[in-house]
């Protein structure tokens, strides 16, 4: 049965990602595109990758969804019917990528049998971070560099996004809100942050002991913000807020500090002594939440479109 | 190999495979931009699914996956989703100063009209 | 089956310490920046650039000092679960090679803004020094990473700091420049991270050194590291992939091009050089070795005849990159090494990384005088700026210096990478490929002296700047050009410095 | 449990999902656009319990997050979507750099 | 035991017949309204259903507690979602 499942739930994530080459509309693509994201949630959870899964519907499934969406939207004027290629060109291309993924599947086939791992070192070394979740701990112990760098790799990101704003308005604020707010979309913002900031909270605390973390729940975080301000229930920040960017930073800032303190503390960057090793990872885990929910938000916000008001 | 002995692992790295093969195959044919990044995460998703399938495969030490690639697969979820947002950026920003939302009619289209 | 080692793979060092400051260091001042606003930015930024000169600086010593590969574990969590950083003579000689252009940008960047000051705490400015700080973040850590995953965080890092750098002007022709270039590069990262998902599944590693040890077997690894190769050529830009790049470098603002054209394509072809030197079992790096040369070959040739034909100055120098970048691809069959030899001690390695650094330093130069030259006269097109040498002296010096290293003519550090390229081809019996070198180096000559000749031209007309150019915005240029040149002070021999660290020189310590 | 109890849930499970999917793809081939988004809602819905039901059969608590999550993000794409197409005038508006 | 695995299957049951009974007015009814009830009403009822029949198979309180929490969430994502999506169909045609 459990195999029929998988097999049922494999050939389903086929067929949406088929429909996405075939969609004639790009919203209609979008949308198989989300449905695919929740679905793949799902999927991860039956290769017991719980963490993933969590991810990979809160981003793949939600906030991505999102973003592609409003940028459907703000392109909907455009000419119909870009050039694409011709029918030839399309059946070349079909075969080649027939090849490549007869190919990867050759090598996923091939791979090594007992299949190499790292879960008996993970498990050994955990005591010594004082986590439960070894996820957790790769993330934020062993391969902590790692996660700081794609923390940086975020707010760069970001600044990158903000660049693109036009000189007058860079500094101002973005533009989410729609001119006209739905009343549903209303009461689902005063209604649905509640929850998730409840949920993110959760997925926060049990990170060290059990799925979830500060991906998850920046994540939550992020969609419960993010739908704040559409609903137009909390302005749009001005990009060049104090408070706004100290909030972007505490996070990374905070993780490079004990890095540093590290030296002090313990053998050296990174390091933690162990005694305390599980606060101060809860801790830089609480910090980044905030600041990967921040920055996430911002993402999808886009570049500012109103100029400031100062 | 009998479709019996095919684990959770091996059929969900193959369907990682086919997802890569899809995602290219949507990021070449397609000229429009956002169908391009849509493909872009299809592609993401499967090399996903491949990083999957060897944490599945790499169970022991009682975890029911090794968490080295769990967590690698996070951080890279979260890289391809800044990598989304800083495409979409810049194809809003090409858009409203060209109209225009693909890279291949760079030469022949003119501009929007501005009014 | 695992290569887990009984005796940890990597020992730091006490000088590790400082790789840590020369990646975390940047990352630092661009938290600071983001928190204290655009005021605070070009402040934080000059402190940066000094600070970090200082940690290159101590690195250098640290490794002439001791002899032997600077280590740091981070965390103290050994390889395979840990990370490590290393840096050895190579590396460091990269680090250095970074420090010098990124100095010398800032420089520049900081005498560009001071002729507008109105604008200097604006969105372009406060943005370029940013991502200017990332981007050096980025090289560093792809210089000294010793972990494939980390590896890849540190291109997506570079990625997201290059490409914003190409349109920071906010013209719909960059938009579209940085579009594309984020499209190829995207398309790097992920085939090179498929490479990592199938190496992590056959080896259980993604720490180098543990690679280099390990056994391979079956065609798993092979095809991994040939997606990683493929990924990084489409970063690297190398024919014919290359379509991305000169639209991206000519249209980015002088400073920024400087750092794209100079240091930005290094950091993947110096992994590409990693991965076939350092993991691939030999069959495979001689394989891939002869399938490089061949795309370098043809990448010299087309994309000199290319720059010969530009009307554009940044456009001719963006194309006039993809040629010499052709030239570190030949290395690989040259620089192939036998029994007794390993790659590092042979000339060609010499050859390719002073021709990496040389052609850092002179296109950086180049791409900075341009600079000027378009700050002066508002434009860059070749047939209209005849005289240009009498407004712009310095400027016209630092090209024609630079330009020397890029033909390869005595006295120049691009004389002897090419002198050394030239003589590991024919003793190592290709004769198409010291053809080819000889043949770029006289395209390099035509289009070099196309603009050379403009500068000296007296037109009827004398062409006038539009506005007074400063000396020290010029000043950078001329730094970097005589940098280049006094590279070729180097003795025409396989260098030491260079070989620091190599696997094969630990070996030979410690049998 | 017993492992009968377990199996049986399973295939609960896989029976909700080929229903949704059933339904998903007579939703995608809608006439309306709009209708096309009832398909992210359908997935929520069923693979929420698909999870839930998932998780009971191997007795694995933290599947009900990823049901949570999964729920939670369904309505959040949903009036992501509902909000585009609800007020079409909306996106001239939208830019107000548009003629600068 | 026997018992309270009785009352789960006889719960789940009747919730994944909601399901079809949802999915099967999706499939059956003419108009975009009618299905959008249709699907709301029979999936919000069969999660409901499956969510009571699980409950008795929770290891702990906090473990119930997020199985209502699931449905809870659902039921209001539903009814917000369906009210967005039936009033921008509204909108678009004039008259059901």
């Amino acid at each position: 049965m459990s195999l029929l499942l998988d097999l049922a739930l494999v050939a389903w994530l086929l067929a949406l990602a088929l429909y996405v080459t075939s969609a004639r509309g790009d919203r209609d693509a979008i949308v198989a595109f989300i449905a695919f994201g929740l679905l793949l949630g799902l999927g991860w959870t039956r290769i017991a990758a719980l963490d993933v899964a969590l991810t990979e519907a809160a981003i793949g499934g939600g906030v991505t969804g999102m973003l592609l969406l409003r940028a459907e939207a703000h392109l909907r004027k455009r000419k119909p019917g870009g050039p694409s290629k011709g029918v030839v060109g399309k059946a070349v291309t079909a075969v080649a990528c027939v090849m490549v993924t007869v190919g990867l599947m050759l090598v996923v086939l091939a791979f090594p049998s007992p299949a190499p791992t790292l879960a008996p070192a993970a498990a050994a070394a955990l005591p010594a971070t004082g986590l439960g979740n070894p996820v957790t701990a790769v993330l934020l112990a062993y391969r902590a560099l790692d996660t700081l760098l794609e923390k940086v790799v975020l707010i760069l990101a970001l600044i990158g996004v903000w660049s693109l704003a036009p000189d007058g308005l860079w500094g101002g604020a973005p533009r989410l809100r729609p001119a006209l707010v739905p009343e549903p979309l209303a009461y689902l913002a005063q209604m649905l942050p509640p929850f998730g900031v409840l949920i993110a909270v959760y997925m926060c605390w049990v990170g060290a002991d059990a799925p979830g973390g500060t991906f998850q729940a920046g994540t939550v975080l992020a969609a419960m913000w993010l739908l704040v301000m559409l609903a137009g229930l909390s302005p749009e920040p001005e990009t060049r807020g104090k408070a706004l960017r100290l909030t972007l930073i505490a996070g990374p800032a905070l993780f490079v500090a004990i890095g540093f303190l590290g030296f002090a503390m313990a053998g050296g960057f990174l390091s933690y002594p162990e005694s305390i090793a599980k606060p101060l990872i809860v801790g830089i885990e609480a910090a980044l939440t905030l600041s990967i929910a921040a920055t996430l938000g911002l993402l999808v916000a886009g570049p500012a479109q109103m100029a400031s008001g100062r | 190999m009998s479709v019996a002995a095919l684990g959770p692992a091996t059929l969900f790295g193959l369907c990682g495979a086919a997802l890569a093969g899809i995602g290219l195959f949507v990021v070449i044919t397609h000229s429009g931009l956002l169908r391009r990044i849509v493909g872009f995460n299809i592609l993401g998703a499967g090399i996903f699914l491949v990083f999957g399938a060897v944490a599945r495969r790499g169970a022991g030490a009682g975890f029911g996956g090794d968490p080295v690639p769990q967590a690698l697969v996070i951080t890279g979820i979260v890289v391809a989703f800044s990598a989304t947002a800083l495409a979409v950026a810049l194809l809003q920003r090409l858009f409203d100063l060209t109209g225009r939302e693909t890279l291949e009619a760079a030469q022949e289209h003119s501009p929007r009209s501005e009014a | 089956m695992s290569p887990l080692a009984t005796e940890p793979a990597h020992v730091a060092t006490p000088g590790g310490v400082l790789l840590v400051l020369a990646v975390m260091l940047p990352v630092v001042a661009v938290l600071l920046m983001l928190a204290l606003g655009p005021r605070w930015t070009r402040r934080i930024a000059l402190a940066t650039l000094a600070i970090g000169l200082l940690v290159t600086i101590a690195i250098l010593a640290e490794l002439l000092r001791t002899g032997e590969a600077l280590t740091y574990v981070v965390g103290g969590w050994q390889p395979p679960l840990g990370i490590a950083l290393r840096a050895d003579g190579t590396s460091v000689a990269m680090l250095a090679m970074t420090a010098l252009v990124i100095a010398a940008t800032g420089c520049f960047g900081y005498a560009q803004q001071q002729l507008d000051p109105a604008t200097s705490h604006g969105r372009a400015p406060t943005s370029f020094w940013i991502l200017l700080m990332a981007v050096w973040s980025a090289l560093n850590a792809i210089f000294v990473g010793e972990d494939l995953f980390n590896l890849y965080v540190a291109l997506e890092l570079l990625t997201f700091a290059a490409v914003p750098l190409v349109c920071l002007d906010g013209r719909a022709e960059t938009m579209a420049a940085a579009l594309r270039y984020l499209m190829f590069a995207l398309l790097g990262s992920l085939l090179y991270l498929l490479g990592t998902a199938l190496i992590y599944g056959s080896f259980g590693t993604l720490d180098i050194s543990l690679l280099s040890q390990a056994s391979a077997e079956g065609p798993v690894f092979p095809v991994a590291l040939a997606l990683m190769i493929a990924g990084l050529l489409a970063k690297a830009a190398l024919f014919p992939l290359h379509l991305w790049l000169p639209p991206a470098h000519a249209g980015a603002p002088a400073s920024a091009s400087a750092v794209l054209s100079a240091l930005v394509i290094k950091a993947p072809f110096f992994l590409i050089l990693r991965l076939v030197l350092d993991v691939a079992p030999p069959q495979s790096a001689a394989f891939a070795g002869q399938f490089l040369a061949v795309l370098g070959a043809a990448s010299i040739l087309f994309c000199s005849v290319m720059a010969l034909r530009q009307a554009r100055l940044k456009l001719m120098i963006a194309y006039s990159t993809v040629a010499q970048i052709g030239y570190l691809f030949i290395v690989f069959p040259l620089a192939s090494g036998s029994e007794t030899l390993p790659p590092w001690g042979t000339i060609a390695w010499t050859g390719g990384a002073l021709q990496l650094i040389s052609h850092a330093l002179a296109k950086a130069a180049m791409f900075l005088a341009a600079g000027a030259i378009a700050e002066a006269y508002g434009h860059d097109r070749i047939s209209d700026l005849g005289g240009f040498g009498r407004a712009l002296p310095i400027s016209a010096a630092a090209f024609g210096l630079a330009g020397l290293s890029l033909m390869g003519i005595p006295p120049s550090g691009g004389f002897v990478a090419k002198c050394l390229l030239l003589t590991a081809a024919v003793i190592g019996g290709h004769p198409w490929l010291a053809a080819t070198i000889l043949a770029g180096g006289l395209l390099a000559g035509s289009y070099v002296f196309r603009v050379v000749d403009r500068a000296l031209a007296t037109p009827a007309i004398p062409l006038a700047p539009r506005k007074p150019i400063p000396r020290r915005l010029e000043l950078a240029a001329l730094v970097l050009a005589v940098a280049a040149v006094l590279l070729g002070l180097v003795p025409l021999q396989p260098f030491a410095f260079l070989q620091i660290g190599r696997p094969d020189s630990l070996t030979a310590v410690a049998p | 449990m017993v492992a009968a109890v377990a199996e049986i849930l399973t295939g609960v499970a896989l029976f909700i999902l080929a229903v949704t999917a059933l339904g998903l793809f007579r939703v995608l081939r809608a006439e309306f656009a709009v209708e096309r988004m009832m398909a992210v809602q359908l997935l929520g819905t069923g693979g929420a319990a698909a999870i839930l039901l998932l998780g009971a059969a191997s007795g694995t608590g933290a599947m009900s997050d990823v049901a949570l999550l999964l729920v939670l993000f369904a309505a959040f794409s949903c009036s992501a979507f509902a909000l585009g197409q609800a007020s079409p005038n909306v996106d001239g508006s939208e830019r107000p750099e548009d003629g600068a | 035991m026997a018992a309270t695995e009785a009352f789960t299957l006889v719960f789940v049951g009747a919730g994944a017949v909601l399901f079809l009974a949802g999915t099967l007015g999706l499939l059956r009814f003419p108009d975009t309204l009618s299905r959008l009830h249709a699907l709301s009403k029979a999936d919000n009822l069969g999660l409901g259903l499956v969510v009571v029949g699980l409950l008795p198979q929770c290891e702990s309180v906090t473990g119930a507690l997020k199985l209502v929490c699931v449905w809870l969430l659902a039921q209001l994502s539903a009814a917000t979602a369906s009210q967005l999506i039936a009033g921008a169909v509204y909108r678009r045609k004039p008259g059901p």
